[in-house]
Formats: C-alpha cells, sequence, structure tokens
C-alpha cells in the first residue's frame, strides 16, 4: 500500500527537483537583473556594481559566499566608484517596508532611493514610491559625517510639506505622513549605522575590481 | 339604549400605551442635531450645508429606492434614516466632493442598513459603515480637511465641492487640519476654548463638543438615550489618556484635550448610543462605553490613525452581540445571572 | 435528451458544467481564499486563475491515471502530494516568468496548495471518472475559477485603479476607489456578484413560474 | 417633590401609568339595584367548578346555597338575590365560550334579607376550620385572579407562613375598589386579618398600601387594634407594584423564587378586598352574593364603586350607570391586564374588581407596528428582569423552545409592563401569552 | 532575520493584518463555521492549537531542508509533516483528554488542510522569524483568527433573526458582514509598530 505513495512521492520529488534546477538560472538572472536595475536606480551615474559582504571582522568582502549583510558598490563605466547601494527596513504604516538606498561618499549624500517591499495603502501611504515631491528628496539629501567621523552630523528628519530648510531634512507628504516618517527613520538609522562604516573602509570599496555581470 | 347593540372592539392587554414611539424617539434625535448642524454651516460656511444636504438626501433617496424595489412601504415615515442621513454628513469633512458624499449614503443606507433587513437589524451604525467605506476608499479626500471660519465661506465654495462624479477633486491650497491630527503629526496642542467651542478643523459636525453635549443632555432627560453610553466613554477616555498625561504630559495629551477632539463627542452621543447597534442591559451598556473609550485611547495614542472613534464604535457594535449574550439580566427570583 | 446522443453530450457538459452550472466561485462558493486575495487587479487575478486551472489540470490527470493503482487508504496523502508537487512547479514556473507577478502573489501560489477546489475535483471526480472526463473537468472548473476571479479582478481594479489589465480605463483625473484593491473591498465585490447572481436567479424563477402556470 | 425626600419601598423596574384614579377615588360605595336576571357562572375561579344543588324552578333565599365545591380546589356559589332558579344551562363567559351557570331571577318584591349559615367563631375555630369556613363562603382573591383563598392559606407541608401581607396595592390605573373598601370597611380588614393571622399561624401581618392612598393608610394605622401584629406599610406608586412577587419584595426585600410560591419566602398575599369579606361573612356564616367593582372609564357617565350582586349582566351594569352611545372599548379589570370585552352579556362575577369603558375618542388610531429597535425600554420596565425585546424577537421567529429554555419565558405573569412601554408598538404580552400556550402544550405533550 | 519585538508580531498578527480580514486566509473555516458562537469559539481553540504546532514545524522543516539542501520540497514538506504531526497529537489528545477532544477534536482534520495552517507557515518563513517569535505569530493569528470568527458568529446569529431581503444568502450576508469587520480592522492600522 504504502509502495504506491512513496513511488508516487519518489516520482514528484524527482519532478521538483528537474524543475528546480530548471528554473534556477533563470530565476537567479531575474533576481541579479531586478538587483542590478534597483541599484543603478539608486546610483544613477553607475553602470556596474559588485557585491559586498560585511564580515563579523568589519571587512567588505567581494566573496559571494561569504556571509554578512551586503551592500552593493556602484561603478560608472571607467570603474569609478559612484557610490553605495544598501538595503535598509523598518516598520511602516501596514507592516515592514524595505528600501534600497544608494549612497555616495563624494557628495556625502543619499542619492537614490528605491521601496522594494512595502504594505502601505494604496493611494495613501504608496506615495512614498511616487510622489515625485517626496522622491525630489532623495535627490541629494545630507549624510555628513560629524568631524569625529564616528556618526552624522544631523540625523535625517522628516518634516511638514513645505517646511523642508536643512539638506538632511525630508519634505514630507500631506496625508501620508506615518509612511514619510517611516521613511525618514528607516533612513536615519540605517545610515548612522552604515555611512561610518563605509567610509572608514572607502579605500577598499574605491579599489574594488568590479566584476562584470552586467 | 344604543350602546348596548354596539360592537365592542376588542384588543389584548394592556389597553393603553405609554405614548413611546419610535417615530417621536428618531424625531426628538433629529432636534437634537439640528443645532449641531447648524453650528456646522456656522464655521464651515455653505460647503458644510451642501454637504449635510447631500448626505441627509442621499441617504433618504436609498432608503425610499430600496423599500420600493423590495415592494415594501417607504420607511422614511420613522425618521430613523434621517438620524443615519444627517449624522453621516455630521461625520464628513466639509468640503468633501459631492458625488463622494452621495456615494457613501448609497453605502450606508445600501449595505449598512437595507442589507441588513433594515430598522432594527442594522448590526453596525450605518452611518459609521457610510464614512468607514469613504475613509477607506478616499482616504486623501477624506483626510483634508477645510479651514474652520474661513472669511469667505459664505461667498465662495471650495473647488472640491462640486468635482465632476468620479473625478478626482481639487483642493485649495489653504486647508486646516484637525487638532488631533496636528497633535500626531506635529506635536502641538491646540487650545482648549477652540476645542471647546468647536472653532477649529475637523468633520462637519464633531467640532462643536458642547451644542453636542447639549443635544445629548436633551435626548438623556426625555429618556431618549442611554446614559451609561457616553457617560462610561468619557469617563473611560478621560481615565485612561488621564493616567497616561501623568506618566509623560510630553509625549501625551492631556485628558480634556482627548474627550474634546475629535469625533469623540459626536461619536460618544450621537453614534455609540445607537440603539440597534448597542448592548441592551445596564451593565452591558456600560461594558460598550468602557471598550469604546479604550479603544479610542489605544488607536489614538498608538495606532497610525489620528483618531479612532469611528473604528472603536464599529468594532464595539460587533462586541454588543456577546455582550448582550453574557450580560442577561438575572431573572427574578433566580441566583444565577441569565442564560447563555 | 434521448438516451441515444446523451452520451455524446455527457463530454460537453463536464465542460460545460464548471463554467456556469458548477461555477466554484459563485455557485460552490470554494477556494475563497485565493479568489478574494489576490483579485485586486484583473493580471493577478489571471494570473492566479490560470495557475489553478493549470495545477488542476495536471492533478486532475494524474489522479485519474493512477486511479486504479492508488490505494483507499492513502489516496488523499497521495493526492496532496501530487497536488502539491505541481503547485511547487507552478511556482517556479511563475518566479521564472515575472519577479513581479510572483511578488504580487506572494504566498497565494503556495497556498493553491490547499485550495479545496482542487482536492475537491481530484477526490469527488477524478478519481472515479476516465482520464478524458476527468480532463474536461479540469478544464471546465478551471476556466469557470479563472473567469470569476477575472469578474472579481476586473470589478476591483476598475474601481480601484481606473485600470484594467494595468491600462488605463477611464479618462485621467479618475479617482480610484482605493476600499476596492483593500481586502474589505475583495469582500464586498465577491457579495455584490452573489447578491446579483442571486437576484438573477431569482427573477429566472419568478419567470419560470409564471411561465409554467400559463398553459393551466 | 416629596419621592425625592422621602423614598417608599418599591420593587425594581416597572412602569408608572397614569393613574386615572381621581374620578372614583372619593366616591363611597354605593348599592347596585338587581338586574331582572342574575346570569351566575358555576366556575367563577380557578379550580373545579361548583356542582349546582338546585333544581330548575326551585325558589332560593339571598345567601342560599346555589352550587357546592368540587373538592378542595373549587368554592361552593350562594344566591345572590332571593328569586327563582330560571334555567341551569350555559352561560355566556368572558372568553366568549358558553359555559354551565345558573339563570336566577330575582323576586322584585323580596326583602332580600340575607340567610346566615354556620358562623365561624373565631375564639374556638382552629386553623383547619376557618379555612374551611372561608371555602364554605365561596371566597375567592377579589383582586382578580379569583384564586381559591383558602387553598393559600394551608402552607404545605414543611414550610410554615411567618408573614401575611394584605394587598391593598391596586396598582392598576382606574381601579378604586380596594381604596373605598380600606376607607369604609377598615373594622372588616382586620377581623379578616384576625381570621387570616389565625388560619395560616403568621406572626405578623402588614398590610401594604400605595404612595397614591395615603388617606387609607391613615385610616387603616388609626383603627389598628393593639393587640395584633399589624402595620400599614407604603410603598412607591409603580406598575406592578401589586403582583403578589413585586409587593414581597417592597415590602419584605426578599425574592419569590422563580417557579415557587409566596410561601417559599414564608409569606401569604391576600387582596385587601377578600380580607374585608372574610371579616364580614365568616362571623355570620355567610357567603359572598355581592363584591365592589368600580364602573369607570371615559364613556361612563355617573363613574363610582358600586356594590353589584355575583351575576349581574354587564350590560345592565352598564345601562346603570348611563354609558355613553359611542363607547367602543370596555375592559373587565384594569387597563393594563384586564381584558377586552366582545359582548356585554357576561355576567359580573366574583373575579370582576371593575371594568374601564372608553369611547371611540380614546382608541387612538392603530399604531404601525415597528420592528424592535432595542431601545431596552422594556427591559428597563420588566418588573421580573427578563428581556422582553430578545423574546419578542425570539416570538416572531417562532423559537418558542428557545424563549422558555434561554430567556425565562415561563417567568412571565404578564403584566404588560413591556408592551406599554414598547415604542414600536409591538404587542409583546400577547405574542408571550401565546408562546406560554405552545410550550406548555409541548411540555405536556 | 526578523527584529520585529514579540508584541508587535503579535499585535499584527491578531489584529493589524488579520489572517482572515486582511489576508484572506482560512475563509472557509471562517464562512462555514462562523453561525454559532458555541461552535465559532471551539474553532478558534482548535486552529490556535493547531497553528502553534505547525508554527513550531515549520520552523524546524525550513531550518531542516536548508540543512540538508532541499529548499525546493519545502511546500511538500509542510502539508505533509504538519498534518502528520496533526495527527498526532489528535491521538494523543484522544488518549489523554477525552473531554478536550470532544470540544476540539472534531475541526482538527478539518484545520490540517486549511490555508490559515500553511499560511502561517509560509508567512513566517518568508519573514525570517525565530522560533519565539514564530510561536508568538501562531499565537497571535491564532487569537486573530478566533476574534474575527467569534465576532462573525455573533453577528450572524442576530441576523438570523433578522428579516433580510431576499437576496442576502447565508454566504452573501456573511461576506458583507466579512467586510465590514475588514473595514473595522482598518481602524488597528499601525497599532505594534
Amino acid at each position: 500500500m504504502y509502495r504506491t505513495l512513496v513511488g508516487v512521492g519518489m516520482f514528484c520529488g524527482l519532478l521538483i527537483a528537474i524543475v528546480f534546477q530548471g528554473t534556477l538560472p533563470v530565476i537567479e538572472r531575474n533576481r541579479a537583473e531586478a538587483l542590478e536595475r534597483a541599484v543603478f536606480a539608486v546610483l544613477p551615474a553607475a553602470s556596474q556594481r559588485t557585491t559586498y559582504a560585511l564580515t563579523p571582522e568589519g571587512e567588505f568582502v567581494s566573496d559571494t559566499d561569504a556571509v554578512g549583510q551586503r551592500v552593493h558598490a556602484g561603478f560608472d563605466s571607467d570603474g569609478r566608484l559612484i557610490g553605495v547601494a544598501i538595503e535598509a527596513s523598518g516598520m511602516g504604516y501596514a507592516d515592514t517596508i524595505t528600501v534600497l538606498y544608494g549612497y555616495a561618499p563624494e557628495q556625502e549624500a543619499i542619492v537614490g532611493i528605491r521601496v522594494l517591499t512595502s504594505k502601505e495603502t494604496p493611494g495613501l501611504g504608496d506615495k512614498i514610491e511616487k510622489d515625485a515631491v517626496f522622491l525630489e528628496n532623495f535627490v541629494a539629501l545630507d549624510v555628513r559625517l560629524d568631524p569625529s567621523g564616528e556618526t552624522l552630523q544631523h540625523r535625517i528628519v522628516t518634516v511638514k510639506r513645505g517646511q523642508k530648510t536643512q539638506p538632511w531634512q525630508i519634505d514630507g507628504i500631506t496625508g501620508a505622513t506615518i509612511s514619510a516618517k517611516a521613511i525618514g527613520e528607516i533612513l536615519a538609522t540605517s545610515s548612522e549605522r552604515w555611512v561610518p562604516i563605509i567610509n572608514e573602509q572607502l579605500e577598499q570599496l574605491v579599489a574594488g575590481e568590479s566584476d562584470d555581470e552586467s | 339604549m344604543s350602546a348596548k347593540n354596539k360592537t365592542l372592539e376588542i384588543d389584548t392587554s394592556p389597553h393603553i400605551v405609554s405614548g413611546a414611539s419610535v417615530e417621536v424617539i428618531m424625531r426628538n434625535v433629529v432636534f437634537a442635531l439640528v443645532p449641531v448642524c447648524i453650528f456646522s454651516v456656522y464655521v464651515f460656511g455653505l460647503t458644510a450645508l451642501i454637504t449635510l444636504t447631500a448626505a441627509t438626501l442621499s441617504c433618504l433617496l436609498t432608503e425610499h429606492v430600496l423599500c420600493r424595489w423590495r415592494g415594501d412601504r417607504s420607511t422614511l415615515g420613522d425618521w430613523s434614516v434621517a438620524i443615519t442621513g444627517i449624522l453621516y454628513g455630521l461625520t464628513l469633512p466639509p468640503a468633501l466632493p459631492v458625488w463622494m458624499v452621495v456615494l457613501g449614503g448609497v453605502v450606508a443606507v445600501g449595505v449598512g442598513k437595507f442589507l441588513f433587513g433594515g430598522l432594527g437589524h442594522n448590526a453596525f451604525n450605518p452611518a459609521l459603515i457610510g464614512r468607514a467605506f469613504l475613509q477607506a476608499a478616499f482616504p486623501v479626500s477624506m483626510t483634508t480637511w477645510y479651514p474652520a471660519l474661513g472669511a469667505e465661506r459664505f461667498a465662495v465654495l471650495p473647488p472640491s465641492t462640486f468635482t465632476l462624479p468620479f473625478a478626482s477633486p481639487v483642493y485649495d491650497s489653504i486647508s486646516g487640519a484637525t487638532p488631533l491630527a496636528v497633535i500626531k503629526f506635529d506635536g502641538d496642542i491646540t487650545a482648549a476654548t477652540d476645542l471647546l467651542m468647536g472653532l477649529t478643523s475637523g468633520s462637519t459636525g464633531e467640532t462643536s463638543g458642547l451644542l453636542i453635549l447639549a443635544g445629548g443632555l436633551y435626548l438623556i432627560a426625555r429618556k431618549m438615550m442611554n446614559w451609561r453610553i457616553p457617560v462610561a466613554i468619557f469617563a473611560t477616555v478621560f481615565a485612561l489618556s488621564g493616567v497616561f498625561y501623568l506618566i509623560d504630559p510630553a509625549a501625551y495629551p492631556g485628558p480634556l484635550f482627548m474627550l474634546f477632539s475629535g469625533g469623540l463627542m459626536l461619536g460618544a452621543v450621537f453614534m455609540a448610543t445607537d440603539m440597534v447597534a448597542s448592548p441592551m442591559t445596564s451593565f452591558g451598556c456600560v461594558l460598550y462605553g468602557v471598550l469604546i473609550g479604550a479603544l479610542v485611547v489605544v488607536i489614538r495614542l498608538w495606532g497610525g490613525l489620528p483618531e479612532g472613534v469611528m473604528y472603536a464604535i464599529l468594532f464595539a457594535n460587533a462586541v454588543s452581540p456577546h455582550i448582550d449574550n453574557l450580560i442577561q439580566p438575572r431573572v427574578y427570583g433566580t441566583t444565577e445571572r441569565g442564560a447563555s | 435528451m434521448t438516451s441515444r446522443n446523451r452520451k455524446a453530450v455527457i463530454g460537453t457538459d463536464e465542460f460545460i458544467k464548471g463554467i456556469w452550472r458548477e461555477n466554484p466561485v459563485f455557485v460552490q462558493v470554494l477556494g475563497m481564499c485565493p479568489v478574494l486575495a489576490v483579485s485586486n487587479t484583473a493580471i493577478n487575478a489571471l494570473a492566479m486563475g490560470l495557475a489553478t486551472a493549470f495545477v488542476m489540470l495536471m492533478s486532475n490527470t494524474l489522479v485519474s491515471t493512477l486511479r486504479n493503482f492508488i490505494p483507499k487508504q492513502v489516496r488523499i496523502a497521495t493526492y496532496i502530494l501530487i497536488i502539491a508537487t505541481f503547485v511547487t512547479i507552478v511556482d517556479y514556473a511563475i518566479e521564472a516568468i515575472s519577479l513581479d507577478l510572483h511578488k504580487s502573489l506572494g504566498a497565494f501560489i503556495s497556498l493553491i496548495v490547499v485550495n479545496c477546489l482542487i482536492l475537491g475535483r481530484a477526490e469527488a471526480f477524478a478519481s472515479k471518472h476516465r482520464v478524458r472526463h476527468a480532463v474536461l473537468d479540469a478544464l471546465g472548473m478551471g476556466i469557470g475559477f479563472t473567469l470569476a476571479l477575472l469578474c472579481l479582478g476586473g470589478v476591483r481594479e476598475l474601481l480601484g485603479d481606473g485600470a484594467l489589465f494595468g491600462v488605463a480605463v477611464f479618462p485621467d483625473g479618475f479617482e480610484p476607489w482605493i476600499v476596492m484593491i483593500l481586502p474589505s473591498g475583495g469582500f464586498f465585490t465577491l457579495a455584490a456578484w452573489l447578491l446579483l447572481i442571486n437576484h438573477m436567479q431569482q427573477r429566472k424563477e419568478a419567470k419560470t413560474g409564471r411561465v409554467q402556470e400559463v398553459p393551466r | 417633590m416629596s419621592n425625592l425626600l422621602h423614598r417608599y419601598p418599591s420593587f425594581r423596574n416597572g412602569v408608572h401609568p397614569p393613574e386615572s384614579k381621581a374620578d372614583t377615588h372619593a366616591l363611597k360605595i354605593r348599592q347596585f339595584p338587581f338586574s331582572p336576571v342574575l346570569v351566575i357562572p358555576l366556575s367563577q375561579h380557578i379550580g373545579a367548578p361548583a356542582v349546582a344543588v338546585v333544581r330548575e324552578g326551585e325558589e332560593v333565599a339571598r345567601g342560599q346555597l346555589l352550587a357546592r365545591s368540587d373538592g378542595f380546589m373549587s368554592v361552593p356559589q350562594h344566591a345572590p338575590a332571593s328569586g327563582i332558579v330560571q334555567r341551569i344551562d350555559f352561560v355566556p363567559s368572558i372568553t366568549g365560550k358558553m359555559v354551565p351557570g345558573i339563570y336566577l331571577k330575582p323576586h322584585p318584591g323580596s326583602s332580600q334579607e340575607v340567610a346566615e349559615g354556620e358562623p365561624c367563631d373565631l375564639g374556638t375555630a382552629s386553623p383547619d376550620d376557618i379555612i374551611a369556613a372561608v371555602q364554605s363562603a365561596g371566597i375567592v382573591g377579589l383582586g382578580g385572579a379569583a384564586f381559591p383563598t383558602h387553598v393559600k392559606l394551608k402552607p404545605p407541608e414543611g414550610k410554615t407562613v411567618e408573614t401575611l401581607i394584605i394587598n391593598g396595592i391596586e396598582c392598576e390605573p382606574y381601579l378604586t375598589t380596594d381604596h373605598r373598601v380600606m376607607l369604609e370597611h377598615t373594622a372588616d380588614i382586620y377581623m379578616g386579618i384576625r381570621y387570616l393571622l389565625k388560619a395560616t399561624t403568621a406572626q405578623r401581618a402588614i398590610i401594604g398600601v400605595e404612595a397614591n392612598k395615603l388617606d387609607a393608610a391613615d385610616a387603616l394605622r388609626a383603627a389598628a387594634p393593639d393587640d395584633m401584629p399589624v402595620t400599614t406599610g407604603v410603598v412607591e406608586v409603580k406598575y406592578p407594584q401589586g403582583a403578589e412577587k413585586m409587593l414581597i419584595t417592597a415590602l419584605l426585600g426578599k425574592e419569590v423564587p422563580s417557579g415557587g410560591l409566596p410561601v417559599d419566602v414564608g409569606t401569604v398575599v391576600v387582596n385587601v378586598a377578600t380580607a374585608a369579606e372574610i371579616g364580614r361573612l365568616l362571623p355570620h356564616g355567610r357567603g359572598i352574593q355581592e363584591r365592589v367593582v368600580t364602573i369607570t372609564g371615559p364613556a361612563v357617565g355617573r363613574k363610582g364603586n358600586y356594590r353589584i350582586p355575583i351575576g349581574t349582566p354587564l350590560r345592565f351594569a352598564l345601562e346603570q350607570v348611563d354609558v355613553s352611545d359611542n363607547v367602543s372599548r370596555v375592559f373587565l379589570g384594569g387597563p393594563m391586564m384586564g381584558q377586552a370585552l366582545s359582548s356585554l352579556d357576561i355576567p359580573i362575577t366574583k373575579g370582576t374588581s371593575g371594568f374601564v369603558a372608553f369611547t371611540s375618542a380614546e382608541t387612538a388610531a392603530e399604531e404601525p407596528e415597528y420592528p424592535c429597535i432595542r431601545c431596552a425600554y422594556c427591559v428597563d420596565a420588566c418588573p421580573i428582569y427578563l428581556n422582553p425585546s430578545q423574546l419578542g424577537i425570539l416570538a416572531k421567529n417562532e423559537e418558542f423552545d428557545r424563549m422558555a429554555d434561554d430567556h425565562s419565558l415561563m417567568d412571565c405573569f404578564e403584566c404588560g409592563a413591556c408592551s406599554y412601554v414598547c415604542p414600536s408598538h409591538i404587542p409583546l404580552v400577547q405574542r408571550f401569552r401565546d408562546a406560554k400556550a405552545i410550550v406548555r402544550e409541548r411540555q405536556a405533550a | 532575520m526578523n527584529e520585529q519585538t514579540l508584541w508587535s508580531v503579535f499585535v499584527n498578527a491578531a489584529l493589524v493584518n488579520n489572517f482572515v480580514l486582511a489576508y484572506f486566509l482560512g475563509i472557509c473555516p471562517f464562512l462555514g463555521v462562523s453561525a454559532k458562537i458555541g461552535t465559532a469559539t471551539r474553532m478558534g481553540g482548535a486552529v490556535m492549537f493547531v497553528m502553534l504546532v505547525s508554527s513550531v514545524c515549520a520552523y524546524a522543516i525550513h531550518h531542516l531542508l536548508i540543512l540538508i539542501g532541499v529548499p525546493f520540497l519545502e511546500l511538500i514538506a509542510f502539508i505533509a509533516v504538519i498534518a502528520s504531526t496533526v495527527q498526532l497529537v489528535e491521538m494523543f489528545i484522544k488518549k489523554m483528554s477525552p473531554t478536550l477532544f470532544r470540544a476540539l477534536g472534531i475541526f482538527l482534520p478539518l484545520i490540517t488542510t486549511n490555508c490559515a495552517i500553511l499560511g502561517l507557515a509560509l508567512f513566517q518563513t518568508n519573514r525570517g522569524y525565530g522560533l519565539l517569535q514564530a510561536i508568538v505569530y501562531a499565537l497571535g493569528a491564532g487569537a486573530g483568527f478566533t476574534l474575527a470568527l467569534v465576532l462573525m458568529a455573533g453577528i450572524r446569529e442576530k441576523l438570523e433573526l433578522a428579516t433580510m431581503p431576499d437576496v442576502v444568502t447565508g454566504t452573501a450576508s456573511a461576506l458583507i458582514v466579512a467586510g465590514i469587520l475588514s473595514l473595522t480592522f482598518m481602524g488597528f492600522a499601525g497599532l505594534g509598530a
């Protein structure tokens, strides 16, 4: 009796394994492309990228099998470091929001942002992905390090629409205050952690070769 | 004599009645709401008048048409749908496009009342269903507030009011913010006197706490409203927000602000007391009020929304059958509290 | 119909019944989770419907083929195994085809496994009928399910986004009814469809009632 | 105002309908003439009908036994007038059905002296003697229930009576018979209480009077004999204060267990008019031949309290008091629990405390019945804390078993407070009556 | 790794993203077993229990499959393991506590193939919850499911005595109530953030 069950099971397992193996390259290519698109979107001038992992020892390695949180360095066609794309997440209005943002060490600013996942209310909270004025904030959002190099000079903060006066402020969204603030919080927390690390290891990143995946 | 051969009418006891009637109760609720409406027109001008009229008319018309469609007598005469219409209108932002007002009115009566079986069967407050639907459908319009006491409020209509049906409304650059939104997003407190007098931005009818209270007192005096519900709500909100205010006055608004801001007054006095959707027993009503009060505080202080009265009441409406099941009066001569 | 052409009709009937008379969503009210969850746009609805139909087709075929080999005691387990296999396959296939689509359908592709409709067809139909009929049945049910999903997805996308299959239908300035793409909109839309169908059925009954009265 | 300063004891809930007693409460009891024919049903009480002991054509004297009691749950019937037994036949009754009864034609010329029987001597009689005497006097609850009084007086095995409550509440609007009896027959009442105390072996008696009859309370207090453990308790004016259970709660703070009797909390409740009748009849060994009846209502010309022979047809009684031509409704008893009459042919019986006649002017246009809006007015009115709203909804859906099992339907005593307050004009009491009948049928089956 | 606090996980699963009213998981029992409050409560209890069991199972399976390198068998493994574990627990309860079995037992087989259970397993895996988070998530989801079911049952019991229009049949009325409840639960948005 169980022989049939086991037989069917074996067959099914086999079938899945074949499909999995067959689709895996396609899926991985899709994912890589999607990631690439996202990275290039938040680092507008970049055309190549290298993914680094931050090892527990606090070093960036480009070894793809290395464990640790990943950042993606973007380079232009001449191999010059444009910036680093960093993934960050935090609680939004409805659920966790994940964003990818580009940090440009030269400008000491965030130069782009892309929402990867969000369940914010359509039409309201999802303005964080569509609202032109809001996205304007992230062309050059100041994340200058303070002289000590340990932390930021000014923490990123979201203000009411129309009240932005400083380069480190985010002009909020009317009617979607919570989502806009959430983005500010996510960026503030993440940048406070990452910007000092990246600046410390900047040389390594600049020197890093870009692997020509694209 | 002729009397002896006359046919007598027979009826069943009791042969006298108290004179209370659904119509009279409902009509008095409408009366109690009229000053609130008038004040709202004073504060927000023509656009509030149009919103209130459109809300009431759309509810009345929906009820009439649906009754006829079902093949029944029109039930406009019991005044209950008039209450729904006015209350619904009072919960809307003054400058809401008329087409949205009408849509919500149709939903309020059609879904909130008719589909449930009409008067006496609506499990939820129909006016709030209409508003909740609009809140979910048009979140931006529903949170764009017209400023109070604008100079030209009787001369000029905001461009949004007469937006073409199904089109996006265009709002003036000048728009107000409700005291609750102000405190939630900016951390500023509105002056208590302004709150009390209702001279703030907000829904058409939610701003004047005093007039709402007066209407409620009138109905309570005439025994047409269960005073326990609003009192329990107020007491709970006051106590809970008071505790948090004492713990950290910087982070939490004071209890008086909580009482008089937003839709709490209107909701507690006129919405939560909807007889059909609230519990029957006195103790049940107190529990119901406490539940609403607690939810309002929780949503306002920790939720994503600045205001939670509508959701608190709708939630409590859903709980009220259970309150009724659990809290039955103890039958005379028995020791146990009611059967399940 | 006469008994002679009855046999010929059965095949068509297996196919047709799922689309209308025994529509899995509107009539049998089965498989509600995906119906409500991923009908917020027409594209999602179509993808979900086709995925479900594909799984149903494959599992029906396999179950019907193996119907004489599967022992009674472990039949449900076997069916679930078969269904889960094809669901996994569909899952990977969709991810390979479009990451975005895969993202917007989310876990609901995997949840096709527990769609009672598929297990129901396997148990109630495929395990008792020949492969040809099982295939027709699966096709009919699959198409019926897809159509129902489209009915929901279409309305929800149209009102909730002003578009159909991602193409704007209304002129600019249309104010979307966001509630329609929210969960409550799903409940309301399905309820509205059911009300409409009830209403039509009642009208039909009232009409046929009248027609029958005339000859008397 | 005085209510605020001094709250009379009461039960919880209840209603306060307009009292409408001003027309008659100050009018002294007047004797009524004999009608040409008296119609005497053999069953004027709850229990087995009496058995006729006279023949057609027989001459009877006033007070003579017409029918004997048929067992313990039954009382005899005495002749209300000297005259001739015309027929022993079927007579009209309040239910509309014809019931066995006696047609008696009074002799116009007779002196109408009342025949006396064996007197019941208070000093020597044992409790059982008194109970037997009460039965043979044909006494039933004169408050309206017409329950044989002697049955109440004998506590069941193992139960004792501590308190005798004399019910002088008369909470029904319009009725003033008890009020008048308390004022005019104070001595009879106390005599009756003596008999009752002895019969029940109760330690004390309390006369309950509603606060709208303070003059009666004063009269009773003034006349209270020193040697008797009797007090007069004034209670709040509220309907249905006069219901046994409510009165016990108001006076003693005790609740009669559900499905139980007053004796379960050591009490017996006797109507004040019943007590007066016991005090009036027992010393002379007489039986009941007449009773005090309030005839009032807007349609009545000469409203008042009348001592009317049992068996007087209503039609005759109404003619005597000049009832208006446009009388449209007549209720037997008060307007809260009384029964509307379809015919004036029925006679006045021992249970008739009064009748109220309305003209078409009082008959308001038929109010439409609205759905229940769950206003809970009825919940706040029900004296036994039921949920009439829920019961009403269940009744409408014919969920009779749920009404009985989950919502204590059978505890309802049909006081009508719920129907009185219902703003939706739902005939709640009527629905409960029907439901109770159906439940009883199902339980019997 | 997900860093949400346990409280936030619980509130989100129970109220903000209620399984039934926001994710449409477990609609079949929600519509089918919500006519009577008593049944609804017991069903809720049973679901909460099964969720707890399957949450732990799913956590174990996920990590085991990654360990042995066959993540693509996850779906099949979830289904198979959860179903058999629930079966085992069912037999265990039957032996240990017949009363508990009578109260919850009849629902257990129904629940096993319920999308809420599988959904729970998939979601907790997707979100990368730790074991403790997963358990709290299961409790929250179960509590939310029970809440929705019991609220629904209360209203449906009330509606049973109402005079609804002819077109409003069982499923349609249940869906309307569900829609309204779903609107109501939107008020909890942002809580537990």
